[in-house]
């Protein structure tokens, strides 16, 4: 089982925060496909969004195990 | 330094406090950005903010930003705290300190931090005016990510 | 801009207090310049430091320097408060807060601010060592002044 | 009457802060030069010191007048 997080817009437009995929492995192109799938309303803002794995960001060849926790980061604007 | 130097947080920040984590006894400056809610934005008016965060990993890159801070003035000590939740006009959602034998690094320093923050900590803004709500992104507005994710150099 | 936004102490200084002076609807940066006493200059052991003062005029002099930032920079506001008497190792001797909108001009003008005190602020220094004592002059080290005064551009 | 100060190391060479000179105007190369034979132990200090009138950095040809307060400001080092 992959944990997957979603914040700010995503979050919003997806209506929850986590997404549990009961995988093994996957890596991050085809999570996002994923989601994709379940959540077409995410289209316009997961593109730009940075995937990270445990908290370091990750490229889309980047796979993730179960246990792992992924996440979509859209364009952030703290400070 | 310490991970506690780097704190994502939903209380008011104390600015003293923050300052207090870089006081040295060979530091002769210590510069402090402080980021607060500001009303007017290209003219239209901020009712309140939202700030929220993904906390373990806004933290570890706060931190990681410390670091690099250390890598170009090894004397230099640094700390940041960042507020989330509802913020409302002059509420403080930033604070750094940091501290150099000399001052012109804290002031080249601090402005690392706050350029930093904007490109890799990954906290989300919400705007809420009173005709709508939006989710604010890269406030830098100097360079557009085209595939998806900034790259190796910029994280 | 009031005139006791511009102060000469001899109580230690509350920065939050100064930093609270120039908090404003807005202002979406504040930047804030503490100096501390440092040990080891050069390599030389300060013990403790003397500050000393020509208060009407150096109060009035800081004034300018906000009156100066607020000729580049009409939304900033600026605070300085300056501690005069005997400080010791880590001490806050001087507190600089600059407001503005927009970040950039509040690290611009704090700088400017800090700068400009050691021209031109009737404010001098004694270093006490373990071997000595002495009248810290000019600090800038940038240039001297042959007619025995600065010239009238550096006023 | 003028009020002369003198701070920092003048004030220590002279051990005095405040030199009053009985007259009713003189500019400030010749209140130099009166400080200098009262005190001849000023002499590097006080050509490197900025002379001010009434808190307003001023030149050696101004005239202070009795009544105004004149300064001598060494090489100063706040921050």
């Amino acid at each position: 089982m992959i944990k997957v997080l979603l914040f700010a817009d995503l979050e919003e437009r997806a209506g929850q925060r986590i997404v549990e995929i009961p995988t093994a492995e996957m890596n991050i192109a085809d999570i996002r496909r994923y989601l994709l799938d379940k959540f077409p309303q995410l289209s316009a803002s997961i593109r730009t969004a940075m995937p990270a794995i445990n908290e370091e960001y990750a490229a889309d060849q980047a796979v993730a195990s179960s246990g792992d926790e992924v996440a979509f980061i859209p364009p952030v604007s703290g400070g | 330094m310490t991970e506690k130097n780097f704190v994502i947080t939903r209380e008011a920040i104390d600015i003293e406090a923050v300052v207090n984590k870089v006081a040295d006894r060979n530091a002769g400056a210590i510069n402090t950005f402080i980021g607060t809610v500001r009303e007017l934005t290209n003219g239209k008016k901020t009712l309140y903010l939202k700030y929220d965060a993904y906390i373990p990993m806004a933290e570890k890159k706060l931190a990681q930003i410390g670091e690099e801070i250390q890598r170009d003035f090894p004397a230099a000590k640094v700390a940041i705290t960042h507020r989330i939740g509802e913020l409302a006009i002059a509420d403080t959602a930033v604070v750094i300190a940091v501290s150099t034998p000399h001052r012109a690094d804290a002031f080249t320093a601090s402005r690392y931090a706050i350029e930093r923050i904007k490109e890799i900590v990954p906290i989300w803004k919400k705007e809420h005016w009173e005709d709508g709500e939006e989710w604010i992104g890269d406030q830098l507005e100097k360079r557009s990510y085209p595939s998806g994710k900034p790259e190796k150099e910029d994280l």
